[in-house]
């Protein structure tokens, strides 16, 4: 196994902003007029677009994204996040859209603290369902508002979010060989 | 001797079904017998040399309308009996009432029967049909043309009425 | 009493091995034909080309263990498979193999029986076989099962209608029930009765086809959605009766079609006289050759369509069949009364 | 009066036609399906964290599990990302043989597919014919990398392998061969009534309806939504051919049948395209030593048989191994789908529907 040569965990995602003379696309530009405040930073790195967004402003956006005649992003590719345990907000939710009509592509992300809720966007993109589900599964971070929030992956009584930076890759399995009581002490109260 | 052994064995068999057929736990088992009683009655039939009766007998009773039977109780949870029918009382009275309205009734064709004098067989002796089954057809569509059209349409209402019921509100 | 009692016997304990061992071996042929279609060589280790393959198939299910599953209707769950085979082997009686042969001086008649309500009979016995699936699919106490034995009860009830109505036509074709009867019928017609009633002919063939669970009729056993049907929860010898009844009901419904339609015994155009050479040929092989190419011809439809769905089978037989079987009963009795 | 209970039956995980281990929970009313919960995760291996602890030259290896039918595809996804991380140019003959290499895995998984699809529906002979013409392509893989079936059959940067001497002409006669098959398929199945009436309007799907519900590769085109990475955002080397898109119009079970039997075909012209026009020249290209991308991260789609296949990968630029590794599986994303598409269908449908969607549950619960 290669053991990572990571000597200190970085605090957050590189995330470079974009190079002075590349101008942003003309729908990032409307999203900064429309919703003032609501774009915190703006990245760009190897081709892609990366939004970072306020979370409350999240869902707004994300519909204006769906619908406006410039963006058409209509279809939600993927859903996922990654975790900086460093960082106080240590998760980003990442959102990749995509244009079929205009195909083109952009990423939203939205930071989120350990028990913060993001809101959901299953209302604008239904396909965001199971993946936000997966999310919640393997990061523990909880969608405001998703119609059926349940572990997907992992089994229902499962303990821990795996995905996370602090989780073993090995799992659980150590204190449950070590001391069984414990470990089912734990998960009996974790159901509870 | 033959025929008699025959007859009093199915006898025996055929009201020994139907006994258990009433008091069976288990509602498929009687209907089970129900069926093994419908094939003895069936061959009590062919006994009498009325072959065609008996296989219409297996394939309308327990070919077609018992597997319906099974179908129901299949689908349909009969362990739970409704309050109403729990009522000992009203179960005994009941019973007793249908009891002696069949025997009322089966005494009334005995007397009938008795004082009628001599079998309606003779009448068929002169059809020009030979067999079981043409007899059967004959007698159906001369003597009892009325019954039986009748019966027909009885049906034909009777399956047009089912198709209503059963058809959802659009 | 030589006459009345040891023949029939006789003919019955012939008939039943002759029967049964056809069944085995039409697992056989059925693995081979659809192998063939399917550009494989099937079976081919048990005896030469794997001919012995049937036997070392019984010995396996002889040994396997016989489970009943635990909250199971035990009396109900052993029955259920008797009562699918019987019915499937008494149908048997009344199928003229051929008219009457020679043996040892003796004439004998090929067929254990000629009762006069044959082709009712052969209705009768089919209709009872639903119970073994029924039963089979309530005894298991699991749900696909149950699901199958539903499926397969509408199923046989609804093609027995159309199947049933179908034979009425041909009946007052015939003029009587009896299975010899009908094959005097269109020796006398000097015709096969499939030239005369090609629709009731496919009727049967398609009900045929519902009437014994194969395909693309196989609902009750569909591996893919039933994982396997109202024998799911069989094992052994028990299962294997379910499977014997299947290829028994297959070769009863080739044997009637063969009788009905194509002359039982008869060589082909038994009213032109320049065949006559044809007669050479023995009539029972020509009974089981015209069996086999139905049988033949079940096997290759299995290997070739899909399945049906549910209702669409059911729209097939209620929309489809019984109102040309209807239609086809009405026309050929104005013909009956006109001609 | 009568109680008319609804059914629930659990269709798997054990089931033979819900291709793997997935596990269906319908409710149902007589035959009818009121309701369908799909639970998945019983072949979940955590390839996401795991990867995150493997090398980057290891993890081609572990991307050949996910989508086990289409290995090779999984492969060029994560090349290609780690690439565009890398901002690595890849040589134009390594180009050119991961596209062939990615056609072929497409026609056989699209084998794979037509043949459980069609014995799902019960016919059993179709299966059996298209896991012979699967099995050459495997030959072919055999012959390129040693492998048949999780191929490692390539590296970030360009190919392990040039291919093996006469292996282009074995490719193009099982061209041949496969569009002479294809029609056999299509004569076996494509105007056969009762497979008609199997697929049409089942499982009906608008195209809006597929796109928001996130659908992708064939099961999208099949409802008329012409989508296909390989043609919107092209990749190794595909804007160098001409390839028709297939579209279906109604969004049914048959249309997604039409979409991929067409797709099959334009396989092979895609692999005789990139046959007559393989440059000669290196089959890797500039790659350091130690593979170590900068700190970035990014989103990269191709279209894998099933559907779109994207990697999200971001690099810390410091370790060995990647920070986060994320697959967007297609097979996920299209299975979200079928509580929708089976809701008022018969049971016998909704095998029929979880054959159509084309899920690998390797890749589904990763």
């Amino acid at each position: 196994m290669a053991e990572p040569t990571r000597i200190a965990p970085p605090a957050g995602p590189p995330d470079p902003p974009p190079p002075a003379d590349l101008p942003p696309p003309d729908f990032i530009r409307a999203i900064e007029d429309r919703f003032p405040g609501a774009v915190q930073k703006l990245s760009y790195w190897v081709g892609d677009w990366t939004i970072v967004l306020d979370a409350g402003r999240l869902v707004d956006v994300a519909t204006y994204l769906r619908d406006a005649p410039g963006a058409l992003f209509t279809f939600c590719s993927d859903v996922t996040a990654s975790d900086w345990p460093p960082r106080p907000k240590r998760f980003d939710v990442v959102y990749s859209l995509y244009s079929i009509p205009l195909r083109h592509r952009v990423r939203l992300k939205v930071q989120a603290g350990d028990g913060d809720a993001v809101p959901t966007v299953t209302r604008v993109w239904p396909s965001a369902n199971w993946l936000e589900r997966e999310v919640f599964d393997l990061f523990g971070i909880v969608f405001a508002g998703h119609p059926d929030l349940r572990r997907i992956l992992m089994p229902d009584d499962w303990q821990g979010h795996p995905q996370r930076k602090d989780y073993p890759l090995e799992g659980p399995g150590e204190l449950l060989i070590e001391d069984p009581v414990e470990w089912l002490k734990l998960r009996q109260a974790d159901i509870e | 001797m033959l025929e008699a052994i025959v007859f009093y064995t199915l006898a025996v068999f055929t009201l020994g079904f139907g006994v258990l057929v009433i008091t069976a736990r288990n509602t498929v088992h009687s209907v089970l017998f129900l069926v093994a009683n419908f094939l003895c009655v069936a061959v009590l039939y062919v006994a009498l040399a009325a072959e065609f009766l008996a296989v219409i007998q297996v394939l309308v009773y327990a070919g077609g309308i018992v597997v319906l039977y099974l179908f129901v109780v299949m689908l349909v949870n009969l362990k739970a009996i409704p309050e109403a029918q729990l009522d000992p009382a009203r179960r005994s009275r009941l019973g007793f009432a249908i009891a002696a309205a069949l025997l009322v009734e089966v005494s009334a064709i005995l007397v009938y029967a008795g004082q009628r004098a001599g079998p309606a067989a003779p009448a068929a002796v002169d059809t020009p049909a030979r067999g079981n089954t043409e007899l059967v057809g004959w007698l159906l569509y001369t003597d009892f043309l009325i019954p039986f059209e009748l019966a027909s349409v009885l049906l034909l209402v009777a399956m047009i009425g089912a198709i209503l019921l059963a058809r959802r509100e659009a | 009493m030589l006459e009345t009692y040891l023949v029939p016997l006789l003919k019955i304990v012939v008939l039943l091995n002759a029967v049964l061992v056809a069944v085995t071996y039409m697992v056989l042929l059925e693995r081979k034909v659809i192998a063939w279609v399917q550009v494989r060589l099937g079976p081919m280790r048990v005896g030469p080309h794997g001919v012995l393959q049937p036997i070392a198939d019984a010995i396996k299910l002889l040994l396997k263990e016989d489970i009943t599953p635990a909250r199971a209707d035990r009396w109900v769950f052993t029955l259920a498979p008797i009562v699918s085979m019987v019915p499937a082997l008494i149908a048997f009686a009344v199928i003229p193999f051929d008219s009457a042969i020679t043996l040892f001086g003796y004439p004998i008649t090929m067929y254990v029986a000629d009762i006069n309500v044959g082709l009712l009979y052969i209705v009768a016995t089919t209709s009872i076989s639903v119970y073994g699936i029924i039963l089979a699919g309530y005894a298991s106490n699991s749900k696909f099962p149950l699901l199958a034995g539903l499926r397969a009860s509408a199923q046989l009830i609804s093609y027995e209608v159309a199947i049933t109505m179908m034979l009425v036509s041909l009946v007052v074709m015939a003029g009587t029930l009896s299975m010899v009867g009908i094959v005097r019928a269109q020796l006398e017609a000097g015709m096969w009765y499939v030239f005369v009633q090609p629709v009731a002919f496919v009727i049967l063939f398609i009900g045929g086809l519902a009437e014994t669970n194969r395909a693309p009729f196989d609902l009750p056993e569909a591996e893919q959605e039933l994982t396997g049907g109202f024998h799911t929860e069989y094992s052994g010898m028990r299962f294997a009766l379910f499977f014997l009844a299947e290829y028994a009901n297959m070769i009863v419904v080739s044997a009637v079609a063969t009788t009905l339609f194509l002359g039982g015994w008869l060589r082909p155009f038994p009213n032109v006289g320049a065949l006559a050479f044809l007669d050479l040929v023995p009539g029972w092989i020509w009974f089981l050759g015209k069996t086999f190419v139905f049988l033949y011809v079940f096997i290759w439809i299995r290997a070739t369509l899909p399945r049906y769905r549910y209702d669409q089978l059911m729209r097939l037989g209620w929309k489809v069949l019984i109102p040309l079987a209807i239609a086809n009963l009405v026309v050929t009795g104005l013909l009956k009364v006109l001609l | 009066m009568f109680d008319t209970n609804e059914l629930v039956i659990n269709m798997g995980p054990q089931h033979p036609s819900t291709h793997g281990v997935l596990r269906v929970v319908l409710r149902l009313d007589g035959e009818r399906v009121i309701d369908a919960n799909v639970v998945i995760g019983y072949l979940h291996r955590g390839i996401e964290k795991l990867c995150e602890y493997r090398d980057w030259g290891q993890i081609v290896l572990i991307t050949d599990r996910m989508d086990y039918i289409a290995a090779a595809s999984n492969n060029l996804g994560y090349c290609e990302t780690v690439e565009k991380l890398m901002s690595l140019e890849v040589p134009p003959r390594a180009r050119y043989i991961r596209t062939i290499l990615a056609e072929l895995q497409r026609i056989a998984s699209h084998c794979l597919w037509l043949g459980t699809h069609a014995m799902d529906i019960g016919a059993m002979t179709v299966f059996l014919y298209a896991f012979r013409e699967r099995e050459l392509i495997l030959d072919l893989f055999e012959d390129y990398c040693g492998a048949r079936l999780t191929y490692n059959a390539m590296r970030i940067g360009g190919l392990p392998l040039d291919i093996p001497p006469r292996w282009d002409a074995k490719v193009r006669a099982f061209c041949d061969i496969l569009d002479e098959k294809v029609n056999e398929y299509e004569e076996l199945l494509t105007h056969n009534r009762i497979w008609l009436e199997r697929t049409r309007r089942v499982g009906v799907i608008s195209g809006e309806e597929a796109v928001a519900i996130g659908l992708s590769g064939p099961a999208l085109r099949g409802s008329g939504v012409a989508r296909d990475i390989r043609k919107d955002e092209p990749y190794a080397a595909y804007a160098d051919f001409e390839f028709d898109v297939p579209l279906g119009s109604d969004g049914d079970t048959y249309d997604r049948y039409l979409v991929r039997l067409e797709e099959f075909r334009q396989s092979t012209r895609i692999i005789r395209q990139a046959l007559d026009g393989l440059p000669e020249g290196p089959i890797i290209g500039k790659v350091p030593r130690l593979i170590k991308p900068p700190a970035g991260e990014t989103y990269h789609a191709i279209e894998s048989p099933k559907g779109e296949l994207g990697y999200f990968i971001v690099s810390d630029g410091k370790s060995n191994v990647p920070y986060r590794f994320r697959v967007r599986p297609p097979s996920f994303c299209n299975l979200q789908a079928l509580p929708r598409l089976v809701k008022g269908h018969l049971v016998a449908d909704v095998v029929a529907l979880i054959g159509s969607i084309d899920i690998v549950l390797g890749e589904v619960d990763r």
